[in-house]
């Protein structure tokens, strides 16, 4: 029995370093842009789909063309912000919830009618597999992923902390208006927020890929997890988003197992709750 | 028996201890000046007098009721009215409805609470402005929109924070008429100011705070001679 | 000359419009065989092409519609055929739940309405006298898993005990879940575990783990394609081999099942209604699924090839009735008797009773073996051998 | 160098919809609810009637929603909780123990409004996105509570039988009593806007969304008008979750407590000017023609066309008028103020 | 170095200032005075290009700026301590400060001038490390000055710096000030009060209803009749 609970507890740790890494994609542009993006599930999907097809119709590994993904939705973040986004900066909150909600559904029409609705996958990967340690089984494309989610936080909060740029995009994030006499182009730091939040999402798109299938709605199975980790990490926290995903992850799994898997999420969602009850701010947010 | 007690309030966030140890009192029918330099605790101590805080310690008596650590809207029942450092207009308002919102305390009825309003207005100069948006006022104008707002919840004690900040001096002026004009409605005024020329001629008494601490409470002209404010505040002219 | 609308409602759009897809895409071919024939399965009616003979070769149009896996979208779609499209009969609706709205349309403005593929057992329990449902439902196909146990024992002398239900936490598992709940006390076995999961899960592992913990002989479980890969990954990678996964159709028959986990998907037994190597007894499903093959490169699924059905029963109603008033049609519908060698269902034929039900209506079991989906059960149709118990992960090549 | 210096005059504000033009709007809206009781006398398709139906109920939603989010300014995205609510208390009421549709509605509602109450006390100490994620994260918990809730159907959902038919059992045949039923809620809910709007809590509400803290000292109890706000929105949400129940006669947790239900509340209000009266009105009309027209049009093809227009008008909208279908009309009527006000009173200079 | 010319700037169709000419001179110091809501801040804002113009220029060493986007302007010399002082409230002191020095490339440069603000102002130093939205309003008012001047802008634009400061610091701001232009660095300064301002500037333009009134040096204006009985109250 104990094997079986630390079995469940190592298998919700990696799950839940997925979802952090979902989710710092989305705290990222949210700290910055004070918008919640709710088409970053299907972010996702288009990095799961560009893993696919370079899989497909050119045989390279995912692992190999993460960066080629990351890139290209590094891309789509900016374009999309440059089209889309920019023009809603200063709407009122609903409005700009209304948008992302409208390019969530654009993005899910527009997988659907390029490459239909069916279910893909990506067969064997570099990632392929499972090793055992000590009885306890540990998917290797889990394990990639949870080490990718590892890292990109990691440089991504060394990237806001240490950098000038990212001092610029914590500046332009507290107040756009003071940050361009600071000589900051805010524009272009919303579109830096954009293309890393986006790329992110890539990321986790890829190495997701090599477990979970592809589809033009994949991105609905992960958003409202998503939303639940950033907020319990605190909006804008690269650093809770890492804390709130591991956490929500092994609560998910553990809770299903113990109390019933038709109530995982709902057990997430209650202990969510409360905790939003005594920390409003989230667990790492600022008050 | 003073209106307004405050005895032995401290108020810490985590290691910064805004105000401490401070009491005085305020009688009904004064006008009392909070001054101090940048940071030294006036606006906290607002906050606490008000119920945005609860103090660390101590107690704040209004009419010998102990209303610290009741809720702003505790507060303003009890008669203490506010304005804010920043005005806090309610910017989808006309200054009309605006002043409204304070009236419903006591009169629910809309037109009651439009007349009231309206003579508030007048009251404070703001007459021209009755179906304006407040959004489309300038800074002190929302100032001044917030000493009606706050007096239309018939206060027995308003709590000023730099009304005249940003004025110039015939404005400054009008102000301090104004403020005259509502102690002689009986209401009892504590004003945080740092225009000198603005609250001295017109304060009963004044109470300094240096880093939290009380340092002198007397009258302005004890207060302006007083060799620890003119070192902490005042500085040698 | 005349043209004859039905109506079509189905999931293009949102979580199942894959399997609309399917279900278009056969739909397709029925009009096609019967407006334009096809020589190659003279056995098929209407394969002579020319619309329906006892209406003087009116061809048929299909108006389809989407209703995006929403009840309320279905039941409008449905009044705007009716009442705009002009529509004499409707086709649909794949989901249980949206079937439920569109047909109840159909019942009021009296216009057939027949349902292929939908397995919820409650939509024919309506007492609706418009309703006309082709293929067999979860009742049925439950009872069918218990049955095969039976006849496990009493033909092969496999002796199956311990049981646990898998099943998606959907208005169709849930069903299911009851069901096997409720045969499993009735028939004496031991259901160790009941687990519902949610839809648009991340992760199975909690529910693996359960049944691991639980360990049955027989899991049966009934997930859509999307959870279905992903539990049997899950299983593989937390080393849960039961004695065999009995699975109810749905994700398990995918064309992508078998593709996606290749090795990692053999021996799994699911129900179908259908399967290729059924051609054996019935040369009409090797004719036919070719001409699909043709148009869209993809085999028939349990799915498609009971929607192609249900769109051949109606033509084979409406010309029967030779006339296109719905009255007509039901009243033809009711008469309905088309034999098992006119279908490619393995099925006795197409037969209503007076709930609107296919008495014939019938499921097998098929089990991958060698990457193929080899029928299993019944044993008289059986193509193979059931192989039990599946092997452990371990010990697999 | 000029001498004149003159006592110093703000530039002279304009005001937005001063008396005259708020006047003239609720006369037009009076008419087109005149217009509306007329309407299923020359549009006789069902099918037409439907949609219109569909356009009452998507309004009388948003017309609730706003009552919370917009006036009051606390953006649920969990009012599905409510309709579902709503739609359930009355056909359980109804179907398993033969109870009066019309109680069972108002039942619903007052249940509604209870549990609204329950909810916000708890979130209403949240703010912006916090508050709006929150509420989402309750409404998928009661929907899980209702998915695994035997009595209530769980996943498989409710039937209401439709071998009855009349107003005693609020089940027909014919659109029409649907359409005047939608239309009679659609005005019941516009009224408690309206009698909200124009009374005292119509400005503790605006004053809560513009400055909470202002508004508590002046003596506005926050958490009370919230709640007040928040129980009359979630009763006539349920009441709305209710006529659903009783139109499509079948409810599962998916078609009445789904995130994307509640999500749709709120668009129809942003469409169509949150905060305002007759907003959520206009922006039902114009999202539910565009998503039936669209689904009309293109839904057959399968490739998803439908989805791509309906989405990327929607993005139009939301970018070119932010401040919804009357944001764009008010602005509209305030600049033609300010050219004739600056007209009458000469270049500045 | 700074000519502005015929400006006139709009909020939502609604004309704030119009027609304004100021110039203010290389290591001048110009002082802008008027009362409330007569177009001071707009006018600043138009200058540092938070405000786009209807029409009319801005020259900025002979260079038209008033199509250059504001974060532009910053590197050319231009630096705004807006109204309101608009800290980032999230950071820390230290931070705020390397902010205003966002367009300079020097590190070691910015950490003498970091170091050159604690100087000039002690108090910061103390809060080096504390958030800055939970000082003080005079704290934060002397941490946005010293965050404008990290720029090391070569025309220095201040709007209200003595808004919200104890007396005994508004003296002190004001000698910053004058030190600060008397090491070569130009600066136009908005103010209410006018005497203050007035009484350390070089030249003063005083706005009203959005156009300028009267201008002159500073002594001519306080010694001015008309000034005297519609600002000083006299
Ligand atoms: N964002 C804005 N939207 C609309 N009108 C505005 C805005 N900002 C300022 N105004 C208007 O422009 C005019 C000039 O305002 P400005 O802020 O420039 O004045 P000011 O002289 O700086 O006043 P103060 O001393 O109060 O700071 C005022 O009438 C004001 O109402
Ligand atoms: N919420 C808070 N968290 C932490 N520190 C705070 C908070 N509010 C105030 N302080 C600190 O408490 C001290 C007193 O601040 P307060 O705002 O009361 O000063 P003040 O006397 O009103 O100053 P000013 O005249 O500049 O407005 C300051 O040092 C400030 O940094
Ligand atoms: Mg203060
Ligand atoms: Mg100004």
């Amino acid at each position: 029995m104990s094997e079986i609970l630390v079995q469940t507890l190592v298998s919700g740790l990696l799950i839940g370093l997925i979802y952090a890494l979902v989710a710092i994609g989305l705290t990222m542009i949210f700290g910055v842009m004070d918008i919640i993006n709710f088409s970053h599930g299907e972010f996702l999907m288009f990095g799961m789909y560009s893993s696919f097809w370079l899989y497909t119709l050119y045989a390279f590994d995912p692992i190999v063309t993460l960066p080629l993904t990351a890139l290209f939705l590094f891309g789509l973040g900016v374009i999309v912000y440059k089209l889309v986004i920019s023009k809603i900066t200063n709407a009122p909150m609903v409005s700009q919830i209304f948008t992302t909600f409208g390019l969530m559904l654009l993005f899910r029409g527009i997988a659907q009618f390029f490459w239909k609705p069916d279910f893909r996958t990506i067969g064997h990967t570099m990632v392929s597999g499972s090793f055992s340690v000590g009885g306890i089984q540990i998917g290797t494309p889990q394990l990639t992923a949870g080490v990718g989610a590892i890292l990109v936080t990691a440089g991504i909060y060394l990237f806001i902390t240490k950098t000038r740029l990212g001092a610029a995009l914590e500046a332009t994030a507290a107040d756009k208006e003071a940050a361009r006499l600071m000589g900051i182009d805010s524009q272009k730091m919303f579109a830096l927020a954009w293309g890393i939040g986006a790329a992110c999402a890539g990321v986790a798109g890829v190495l997701l890929s090599t477990f979970f299938p592809i589809f033009p709605d994949v991105g609905a199975n992960f958003i409202l997890i998503a939303f639940v980790v950033v907020n319990l990490g605190g909006f804008g926290s690269i650093v809770g988003a890492l804390v709130a995903g591991i956490l929500v992850g092994v609560i998910e799994v553990m809770g299903g197992f113990l109390l019933g898997p038709q109530y995982k999420l709902a057990i997430v969602l209650v202990l969510f709750l409360a905790v939003l009850m005594f920390r409003p701010q989230g667990l790492m947010g600022k008050a | 028996m003073s209106l307004l007690s405050v005895r032995n309030v401290t108020k810490k966030f985590g290691g910064i201890t805004a105000n401490q140890d401070v009491s005085f009192s305020l009688d009904a029918g004064q006008i009392v000046g909070l001054i101090g330099p940048n940071g030294a605790g006036k606006t906290t101590m607002f906050n606490c007098i008000a119920g945005y805080f609860p103090p660390t310690a101590g107690e704040i008596y209004l009419n010998d009721v102990n209303i610290a650590g009741l809720s702003p809207e505790q507060c303003a029942r009890a008669g203490i009215a506010r304005t804010f450092q920043v005005a806090r207009t309610f910017t989808s308002m006309t200054a009309l409805e605006n002043v409204m919102v304070g009236a419903f305390l006591h009169n629910k009825n809309v037109r009651a609470a439009r007349e009231a309003a309206a003579e508030l207005l007048g009251f404070v100069n703001l007459g021209k402005f009755r179906d304006k948006p407040a959004a489309s006022m300038t800074i002190s104008e929302q100032r001044r929109l917030a000493v009606a707002r706050a007096l239309a919840v018939n206060p027995k004690l308003l709590l000023m924070d730099e009304v005249m900040a940003g004025l110039n001096p015939t404005e400054v002026k009008e102000t301090v008429e104004v403020v005259l004009k509502i102690r002689d409605r009986g209401i009892s005024c504590l004003i945080v100011e740092h225009v000198l020329e603005g609250i001295m001629p017109i304060a009963n008494a004044i109470v300094v705070l240096d880093y939290g601490k009380k340092i002198a409470d007397g009258t302005p002209q004890a207060i302006s001679n007083d060799p620890q404010v003119i070192a902490a505040y005042l500085g040698d002219e | 000359q005349q043209e004859i609308k039905i109506g079509v409602i189905y999931p293009l759009t949102g979580a199942a419009a894959s399997s609309g897809a399917e279900m278009k895409s056969a739909l397709e071919l029925a009009v096609d065989i019967i407006n334009n024939g096809a020589k190659s399965v003279p056995n098929l009616p209407f394969s002579e092409g020319g619309g329906l003979p006892n209406l003087k070769g009116a061809k048929i149009k299909l108006v389809f519609a989407d209703h995006q896996g929403n009840p309320q979208a279905g039941a409008t779609e449905a009044e705007r055929l009716i009442t705009q499209e002009k529509v004499v009969a409707i086709v649909g609706a794949y989901s249980s739940n949206v079937t439920a709205t569109a047909s109840q349309i159909a019942e009021r403005y009296k216009i057939p309405f027949i349902n292929p593929e939908s397995s919820s057992a409650s939509l024919t329990e309506r007492n609706f006298k418009w309703f006309f449902r082709t293929t067999a439902h979860d009742d049925l196909f439950v009872h069918n898993f218990f049955e095969f146990f039976k006849e496990l024992e009493a033909k092969k002398g496999i002796k199956v005990k311990r049981l646990a239900a898998f099943n998606e936490n959907t208005l169709w598992g849930n069903e299911t879940s009851k069901l096997e709940t409720k045969l499993a006390a009735e028939r004496g076995y031991d259901l160790t575990k009941v687990i519902s999961y949610p839809a648009k899960s991340t992760q199975l592992t909690s529910e693996v783990q359960l049944l691991k913990a639980a360990a049955p002989q027989v899991v049966m479980q009934s997930s859509y394609l999307g959870d279905a890969i992903m539990a049997m990954k899950t299983y593989k990678e937390l080393g849960f081999s039961p004695d065999m996964i009995l699975a109810n159709n749905s994700g398990f028959t995918d064309t992508e099942f078998i593709r996606t986990l290749g090795k990692d998907a053999e021996f799994v037994i699911t129900r179908d209604v259908w399967s290729l190597d059924l051609a054996k007894n019935n040369p009409l499903i090797k004719e036919v699924n070719d001409l699909f093959f043709e148009r869209n490169k993809i085999n028939f699924t349990g799915n498609s090839a009971r929607t192609f059905t249900g769109l051949m029963t109606l033509a084979d109603a409406i010309n029967r009735a030779g006339s296109t008033e719905p009255e007509a049609i039901r009243k033809a519908l009711i008469q309905t008797n088309i034999p098992g060698n006119k279908i490619i269902m393995p099925w006795k034929g197409i037969k209503f009773d007076n709930k609107g039900q296919n008495v014939y209506g019938s499921g097998i079991l098929v089990q991958i073996i060698d990457g193929k989906y080899n029928t299993i059960w019944p044993f008289d149709l059986a193509t193979r051998d059931v192989v039990w118990p599946m092997p452990k992960w371990d010990q697999r090549k | 160098m000029s001498n004149n210096a003159v006592i110093p005059q703000p530039v002279e504000p304009l005001s937005v919809l001063p008396g005259k033009s708020a006047n003239l709007g609720y006369l037009l809206i009076l008419a087109l609810l005149i217009f509306a009781c007329f309407v299923p006398l020359f549009v006789d398709s069902p099918s037409h009637q439907n949609v219109a139906i569909l356009v009452l109920m998507a309004a009388q939603m948003g017309v609730a929603w706003n009552i919370v989010g917009g006036y009051a300014g606390q953006v649920s995205l969990g009012h599905a909780a409510f309709y579902g609510i709503g739609a359930y208390t009355s056909t359980l009421l109804f179907a398993k123990f033969g109870l009066n549709p019309w109680v069972s509605m108002l039942a619903g509602g007052a249940l509604a409004a209870l549990v609204s109450v329950v909810i916000g006390w708890s979130c209403f100490r949240l703010k912006g996105h916090y508050f709006a994620m929150a509420t989402i994260a309750v409404a998928e918990i009661i929907q899980i509570i209702f998915t695994n809730w035997e009595f209530a159907g769980s996943a498989v959902g409710l039937t209401i039988p439709m071998d009855k038919e009349g107003w005693d059992v609020f089940v027909f045949a014919s659109k029409v009593p649907y359409y005047y039923i939608a239309l009679g809620l659609l005005i019941a809910t516009l009224l408690a806007n309206l009698v909200i709007d124009r009374s005292f809590y119509g400005y503790y509400f605006r004053a809560i969304k513009d400055e909470p803290d202002a508004a508590r000292s002046l003596g506005v109890n926050l958490r009370k008008y919230k709640l007040i706000a928040f129980a009359v929105s979630s009763f006539f949400t349920a009441l709305g979750g209710s006529f659903y129940a009783q139109k499509e006669l079948y409810i599962d947790p998916a078609s009445v407590l789904s995130t994307g239900l509640s999500i749709k509340m709120a668009l129809v209000s942003i469409l169509g000017g949150i905060g305002t009266l007759f907003g959520p009105v206009l922006g039902a009309g114009i999202l539910t023609l565009i998503d039936e027209g669209t689904r009309a049009l293109f839904g057959g093809t399968g490739r998803g066309t439908d989805l791509i227009i309906y989405a990327a008008l929607i993005i139009a909208v939301a970018v070119y008028y932010p401040n919804g279908v009357m944001g764009w009309f008010r602005s509209l009527m305030s600049r033609r103020q300010a050219a004739q006000s600056q007209a009458a009173k000469g270049e500045l200079a | 170095m700074l000519q502005v010319r015929n400006l006139r700037v709009s909020y939502d169709g609604v004309l704030a200032i119009s027609k304004v000419d100021i110039d203010v001179g290389a290591g001048k110091l110009v002082a802008l005075v008027g009362g409330n809501g007569n177009g001071k801040s707009t006018t600043l804002r138009a200058i540092a290009g938070l405000n786009l113009p209807d029409n009319g220029k801005i020259i900025f060493n002979n260079n038209e700026i008033q199509d250059t986007p504001a974060h532009l302007r910053v590197p050319l010399g231009l630096s705004l301590v807006p109204e309101g002082r608009r800290i980032f409230a999230r950071l820390t002191v230290q931070r705020n400060l390397e902010l205003g020095a966002y367009t300079r490339h020097d590190a070691h440069e910015v950490r003498e001038s970091v170091d050159s603000m604690y100087t000039l102002f002690p108090i910061l130093k103390e809060r080096r490390s504390q958030l800055a939205g939970t000082m003080s309003g005079g704290e934060q008012q002397m941490l946005a000055i010293g965050r404008g001047l990290m720029a090391k802008p070569k025309l220095l634009l201040l709007d209200e710096p003595s808004w919200g400061i104890a007396p005994k610091f508004v003296t002190k701001v004001l000698d910053t000030i004058q030190m600060v232009n008397s090491r070569g660095v130009s600066v136009l300064l908005v103010e209410q009060s006018l005497h203050k301002a007035l009484a350390i500037a070089d030249y003063g333009y005083v706005i009203q209803t959005g156009r300028i009134v009267m201008q002159g040096t500073g002594k001519d204006l306080l010694n001015n009749d008309e000034i005297k009985k519609a600002y000083l109250g006299l």
